[in-house]
């Protein structure tokens, strides 16, 4: 999966056209064959995007910063960063009429091991959902599937599972690099940094951590795409994608298959509901 | 620093049998924050009240929590005491010692006694960060608007008008008159409808204080009880009314002839018409889908009969925007299609009509002069069968519910057939006879004995044709076997329905309906009335299926409900509602989504401290929102909190024990 | 070629044999493939269920599951009283699993229930698989003139719930059919009106008073003959014809024919094929009165046109 | 065997120290004020017995209940909690506790995976008239609470 030459291609047409103030794409590191995201804003640049399988994170994100705000951007985005984008779009994050949307019909991308991500095993949706136009041929959407670490997990006792997280909310460092490397937690002020959260808790401790990782997830419970660019950027490498997987999957095999972002418009599982919904769990 | 009064309340030997209350004031008394406790036999009393009252004063409290019953009981009485001592009321919180400890733990005292420490424990907590809150006042519009121009609608209008507050009465129909003004002769009194009706119906068109505008649809209602904004769709009548003097000449000369609805078509009217000789307003308006000119653009005779030059061809649905206070909808019922019974050949035998065609017929200004005739070949019946419950308490074919009046408008049929065809006979089928109601059982008993109408107890199980006759074959239970009655014609009193667009309208009005489509009441026995949504009535047949009594009955209730609510200049609220601090807000909206009263709206602020860039911020509406909270709970920025439960508060009482 | 299981049940083999052989005829015009069910067995008809449940699901989930071992989809069923009992049968193990895992349990030698097949009486295998169209373009000595009362018995559209075909009070489909033949079906309110098949031996008064009714009916619709598609309806109002007359005193003669009759006589088929002989009441005086003129019925207002049509200008 | 199972949660998922012998669990009772609130009121006005390990918070609506309590409870005070609302169609707030019901859900479901046994979070409908079914419901979570034993995991004093 190589698209740098007609990305690089529309960049400079966008740009020749007057269409943008910039856009968002990959360059690599310099010093490395990874990639990391650069924000182009000259006609000259355009020569450094680059889009392979390396083009790991959800560009998506860069929208909710000021630097990108009223302003006309192109950006590229994968099947699971159109998700996010849609989701954006849907609560007023971003004007849809600033963006010129680089549509991927993504194959998957790589992990630090250079195998086929594990979000891209068991991506339901390689294509982007939405999009200006559409760089590779869609394969369409796939099934849903069970991620595979919940599978195992659920196959643990509750002691081993309670032990494991344990673990995880110990090694949690507070940095918050996870929220701020998301696309959809876009919160002016983080509630896990108001007032009323922090008073009762320590700063860095293993119960903060459960607090605000449950809280987190559950924010983005029903909004999750599945990205990993929260994964990406934590420094101590914590399994985060599970606590939203698992909010997926209860979500997704209770509430009507919902799945997030898929269509434009479709709010979060939290902002709706059915008379349908389980309820056999409630005395 | 807060100064927390607690105030432990023995409640006799209710909470006192059962907890140590002396032993909750002391540890009331080691609570951070907490000035003041003290304990007292019963705290509601008026010395008790006079504690807290001097109390406030003696120690300068800051807030109160009561320790006694369940503040569902005495909430508003200790906020009153807090008031009288010059405090904001809402600085209360009430520990419920009595039916959440003393009560539920009468064999464990120590445990008991330790519980309702932890509730204190926990009110003062909250207590702590409760804030002084004051009750909205909204403004009020006194002007209210009236859907359907029936007998309800009718009443509902005239009593709200009469006590000299403003009334739009909408009537989707060119006039209004509803049902009632196809009724003969009315049970039990045999009053002729339209003597009784038609009276209050030019009061309606004359009274300086009601709007009337019929041919009108309401297409849209936003706002809040007693500031809604309502759209509503005047359609093209294609007939001025301001210069028509209803001469009808116009009428006359047109050569279209189309089925007449009042007369449930059983006549043919024109394709310019006013439904009915009393119609009001009295002037005729074009029916668009019918009139040659309309469609095919030529004829136009109506215009050159028309000396006023009224007519109009070019005229176009106008909107009429009104701001109203409150909304009575009486929009009736409709007669349920009683196909599913095959079995009667409906729809196959010209002579099976609904008991709302054969009133027409004994109508004596109806479209056969008064006479019942059979519509296959107009001759005068002699043996008629009228059928109960059809549709009605049958869940195989029909609903299941009863629609109340049919029992007693076949009796009332009974009588007039004979009164209309002395040589006639009536064979009633029916299940039970339903006569409850004033000088009900009395009619159905004259009904009998005057006519002498053969009662037959059983359901109707096939009709067929023999020769000209229909042969009515059901069971007769009291001698328990099959039998068979040569009728000339058959009358089907057919189930009450609710008024098919019921469902549409509900929900423009942001209101509930049931499974067939009634609008639902607030409550069924105390708010019979009310919606959910406040400022909105319901009267007459669109609630339920009811009789002319009970249906004026209600819409008076309604106008009264609409005249409480308009009596002062505005309406005082509760003041637990959802605010927004902006500051946090991100603009996502799915509280606007969540809110169950499109209580919030959004709104543009600077993006900054005098940014010239805008941001779309939540802003709740108070006059609208209920105080329920779902906004704040999916709000994941925290920006939206509830007074009165707010976040704060919340955590406030979990953490404290 | 649409291929067809053939469950002709016990009557088609015998007092309904013209019903058989005329089916065989049509259906080989209409280019279908019937294959008789191998090794059918009763059905239990009404005497399975007086005696016991589990027997009156047994003896047709037998057939359905012989019927499944087959290609075909449908299986089609000449007699009314076989396609109710089969068809409720299904209805039964499809909508309650463990119930049929019992029934199944029993004859389970034969095989697992899957509940593949789907089950149609000959009627509605014509209505909705072959069409109304379909069958008027094989016909090819049409029957105009002939006046038809169609009598569909208790069976074929009833109860709704179990058959989800027609109108259980007054259904249309047979008489479709026979208008598609060139004609004409009479109003006839008793279609649906019992015969009294199950008394036709235990009490026979009933039977008489009760097609006696029917047959009236039929003869005031002004029909010269009823058509029917279920052996017991034809036995009853065709064999108790001369002793109802006898009863009542009236003349009917209506000759009760299968609509498969009827449909073999308009493909073009020659009289003797339908077996005139195996009638009581003779059919050759009623069907000499195809030819002859007839008003033609009136046709259903075109809903588009309703407004139009209740329209009237001076 | 379902006990068996408890036992051995009880044993584990207490690593830090034991049960006291007198040890009492603290139940958070969030209960919306116009069903359960009401119902548990009239538990007490008809003198209905139940253990007085539930402490009760009012809340206007079910749907008032941000999850973030639930884990608050868990991470401060409380040993196990209980929710509470009208049941399904009959919210005061017409749809209030259908939207909670989502989220409780998921909660619930999250919090299991990350080792809370499902019994230390439950949810009922409680309608103002069931006074009974209230104290039963209380009953039943205390009793199930006992048997899971202090929850120290994630409470702040123990780190």
């Amino acid at each position: 999966m190589d698209y740098t030459k007609q990305i690089q291609d529309i960049a400079g047409r966008l740009f020749s056209e007057e269409k943008i103030d910039l856009f968002i794409g990959y360059r690599n590191t310099g010093f490395d064959e990874n990639q990391v995201p650069v924000l182009i804003k000259h006609y000259k640049d355009v020569d450094q995007l680059l889009f392979t399988d390396k083009s790991v994170f959800n560009l998506a994100n860069y929208l909710k910063y000021e630097h990108t705000r009223n302003k006309r951007v192109g950006l590229v985005v994968k099947g699971c960063d159109s998700r996010a984008l849609n989701l954006m779009l849907t609560e007023n994050q971003v004007k849809r009429e600033n963006l010129y949307i680089v549509g991927i019909a993504c194959e998957g991308v790589v992990d630090e091991t250079g195998e086929k991500a594990q979000n891209c095993v068991e991506c339901v949706m390689p294509d982007a959902v939405i999009y200006d136009e559409i760089l590779g041929t869609p394969s369409g959407k796939r099934d849903y599937q069970v991620n595979a670490d919940i599978r195992e997990l659920d196959g643990k006792s509750l002691t081993e599972r309670q032990e494991y997280f344990e673990e995880v909310f110990e090694s949690c460092i507070r940095c918050n690099a996870c929220r701020h490397s998301c696309p959809l937690c876009y919160c002016a002020k983080c509630c896990i940094d108001q007032e009323t959260a922090t008073l009762f808790q320590g700063a860095n401790t293993t119960s903060s951590a459960f607090h605000a990782l449950m809280t987190w997830s559950l924010h983005l419970a029903g909004r999750c795409v599945d990205c990993r660019n929260c994964e990406k950027a934590c420094p101590s490498h914590l399994p985060l994608h599970l606590l939203h997987k698992q909010n997926e999957k209860v979500i997704y095999e209770n509430f009507q298959e919902h799945l997030a972002g898929m269509i434009q418009d479709d709010r979060g599982a939290f902002y709706k509901y059915s008379l349908s919904d389980p309820d056999d769990f409630i005395m | 620093m807060a100064r927390v009064g607690v105030f432990v309340c023995f409640c006799g030997a209710n909470i006192a049998d059962f907890v140590d209350v002396p032993a909750v004031v002391e540890e009331a008394k080691k609570i951070k924050g907490v000035k003041y406790a003290i304990d007292y036999k019963y705290m509601c009393s008026d010395p008790g009240q006079g504690m807290i009252r001097d109390a406030i004063v003696a120690h300068r409290l800051t807030s109160i929590v009561v320790a006694a019953c369940s503040p569902r009981m005495h909430e508003k009485t200790f906020r009153k005491a807090l008031s009288d001592a010059g405090m904001n009321p809402y600085l209360l919180e009430v520990a419920n010692i009595r039916e959440h400890s003393s009560w539920v733990h009468q064999k464990d005292k120590k445990a008991a006694t330790e519980k309702s420490s932890d509730l204190v424990r926990m009110a003062v907590a909250k207590s702590i960060a409760n804030e002084q809150l004051h009750e909205i006042s909204v403004p009020v519009t006194k002007r209210a608007l009236v859907i359907g121009g029936g007998i309800a609608g009718i009443q509902a209008a005239l009593d709200i008008a009469d006590a000299r507050i403003p009334v739009v009465l909408v009537e989707k129909s060119p006039s209004i008159g509803g049902k009632m003004a196809q009724l003969d002769e009315t049970f039990p009194t045999l009053d002729c409808s339209q003597c009784i009706l038609t009276p209050k119906m030019v009061d309606v068109a004359s009274h300086p204080y009601i709007e009337l505008l019929p041919y009108s649809e309401v297409i849209e209602l936003d706002g809040y009880v007693g500031n809604y904004k309502v759209k509503i769709k005047r359609k093209a009548s294609y007939v001025n009314f301001d210069t028509c003097t209803g001469c009808g000449a116009c009428v006359q000369k047109c050569p279209v002839k189309v089925p007449n609805e009042f007369n449930m078509g059983i006549d043919k009217r024109k394709a310019i018409y006013s439904p009915f000789p009393q119609a009001v307003p009295n002037k005729p308006v074009i029916d668009a889908e019918h009139c040659t000119m309309l469609l095919k653009g030529k004829c136009g005779i109506c215009a050159k009969v028309c000396e006023k030059g009224s007519i109009d061809y070019t005229m176009q649905d106008e909107i009429i925007e009104r701001e109203i206070g409150a909304v009575v909808v009486a929009t009736g019922y409709d007669l349920w299609d009683p196909k599913p019974y095959e079995e009667y050949g409906v729809g196959r035998y010209k002579d099976i009509i609904n008991s709302l065609e054969f009133e027409r017929m004994v109508s004596a200004s109806g479209p056969t002069g008064g006479v019942p005739v059979r519509p296959s070949d107009g001759k005068i019946p002699k043996s008629v069968v009228f059928i109960q419950c059809v549709g009605s308490r049958d869940e195989a074919k029909g609903i299941e519910y009863c629609s109340k009046i049919c029992c007693m408008y076949t009796a009332k049929h009974t009588l007039l057939l004979h009164h209309k065809v002395h040589d006639s006979h009536a064979y009633v089928f029916y299940m039970d006879i339903r006569a409850a109601g004033k000088g009900y059982e009395e009619f159905v008993k004259r009904s009998q004995v005057e006519t002498g109408a053969t009662y037959l107890r059983g359901r109707v199980s096939k009709i067929y044709q023999k020769g000209e006759k229909l042969m009515v074959r059901g069971e007769d239970a009291q001698i328990g076997q099959v039998v068979e009655v040569e009728a000339d014609l058959v009358v089907l009193a057919t189930a009450i329905y609710p008024y098919k667009d019921n469902p549409e309208l509900a929900r423009l009005l942001g209101i509930s309906y049931d499974k067939y489509g009634f609008l639902s009441e607030a409550h069924p026995k105390l708010r019979p009335v009310e919606t959910a949504k406040a400022g909105i009535f319901l009267a007459g047949c669109t609630q339920a299926p009811k009789d002319i009594p009970d249906t004026v009955a209600q819409a008076s209730a309604t106008a009264a409900k609409v005249c409480g609510l308009f009596a002062g200049d505005t309406l005082l609220k509760d003041p637990m509602v959802s605010k927004v601090n902006t500051e946090y807000c991100t603009g996502c909206q799915n509280c606007v989504t969540v809110c169950p009263y499109q209580a919030i709206v959004t709104e543009e602020i600077p993006m900054g401290h005098g940014s010239k860039e805008i941001r779309i911020v939540a802003k709740i509406n108070e006059g609208v929102c209920q105080g329920c909270g779902s906004c704040v709970a999916i709000c994941r920025s925290m920006a939206i909190d509830l007074a009165g439960f707010t976040d704060m508060q919340i955590i406030n009482e979990i953490v404290s024990i | 070629m649409t291929k067809l299981t053939y469950f002709p049940g016990c009557s088609a083999h015998g007092t309904s044999e013209e019903f058989d052989s005329t089916l065989k005829l049509v259906m080989k015009s209409l280019d279908v493939e019937m294959e008789e069910l191998p090794d059918w067995n009763c059905c239990g008809a009404t005497s399975a269920h007086v005696m016991t449940e589990n027997l009156a699901l047994a003896l047709p989930l037998r057939n359905l599951v012989l019927a499944e071992k087959l290609s075909n989809k449908t299986m089609g069923i000449a007699c009314a009283s076989c396609y109710s009992r089969m068809k409720s049968t299904k209805v039964e193990m499809d909508n309650h699993p463990e119930l049929a895992k019992r029934i199944n349990s029993t004859i389970i030698e034969e095989g697992e229930y899957q509940g593949s097949v789907d089950v149609k009486s000959m009627l509605q295998f014509f209505y909705e698989d072959i069409g109304i169209e379909a069958i008027a373009e094989k016909v090819t000595y049409p029957l105009k003139g002939l006046k038809i009362a169609c009598y569909y018995g208790c069976l074929l559209t009833r109860p709704k719930n179990i058959t989800q075909f027609d109108s259980p009070e007054y259904p249309m489909s047979m008489d479709y059919i026979v208008e598609a033949l060139g004609a004409t079906a009479t109003p006839f309110d008793f279609k649906t009106e019992c015969c009294g098949a199950s008394f036709s031996i235990s009490d026979t008064e009933v039977v008489l008073s009760l097609s006696g009714t029917i047959l009236e009916m039929a003869k005031e619709s002004g029909a010269h003959l009823i058509a029917v598609a279920c052996p017991l309806c034809q036995s009853n109002l065709d064999m108790r014809q001369p002793d109802i007359e006898k009863k009542t005193g009236k003349k009917y003669d209506l000759p009760v024919l299968y609509i498969t009759q009827l449909m073999a006589l308009a493909f073009g088929y020659p009289l003797k094929e339908l077996r005139p002989s195996k009638h009581i009441v003779p059919i050759e005086q009623a069907l000499s009165h195809i030819g002859e003129e007839v008003e033609t019925p009136e046709r259903k207002k075109n809903p588009k046109k309703a407004v139009e049509a209740e329209r009237e200008v001076e | 065997m379902e006990t068996e199972v408890k036992e051995k949660i009880v044993s584990i998922e207490k690593p830090h120290l034991e049960a006291p012998p007198d040890w009492q669990p603290v139940i958070m009772g969030i209960l919306c004020n116009w069903c359960s609130y009401a119902g548990s009121d009239l538990t007490g006005t008809s003198r209905l017995q139940y253990p007085p390990n539930i402490r009760i918070i009012r809340v206007p609506c079910s749907s008032r209940v941000d999850p973030w309590f639930i884990i608050k409870s868990l991470q401060t005070s409380a040993d196990g909690v209980l929710i509470s609302g009208c049941h399904p169609g009959d919210c005061h707030y017409i749809s209030g506790n259908y939207y909670a019901r989502r989220r409780f859900l998921v909660t619930k479901k999250l919090l299991n995976l990350v080792g809370f046994h499902e019994d230390r979070v439950q949810f009922s409908w409680v309608s103002a008239a069931e006074g009974p079914k209230f104290a039963k419901v209380v009953t039943k979570v205390t009793e199930d609470i006992k048997k899971l034993g202090p929850l120290h995991l994630y409470k702040k004093e123990n780190i």
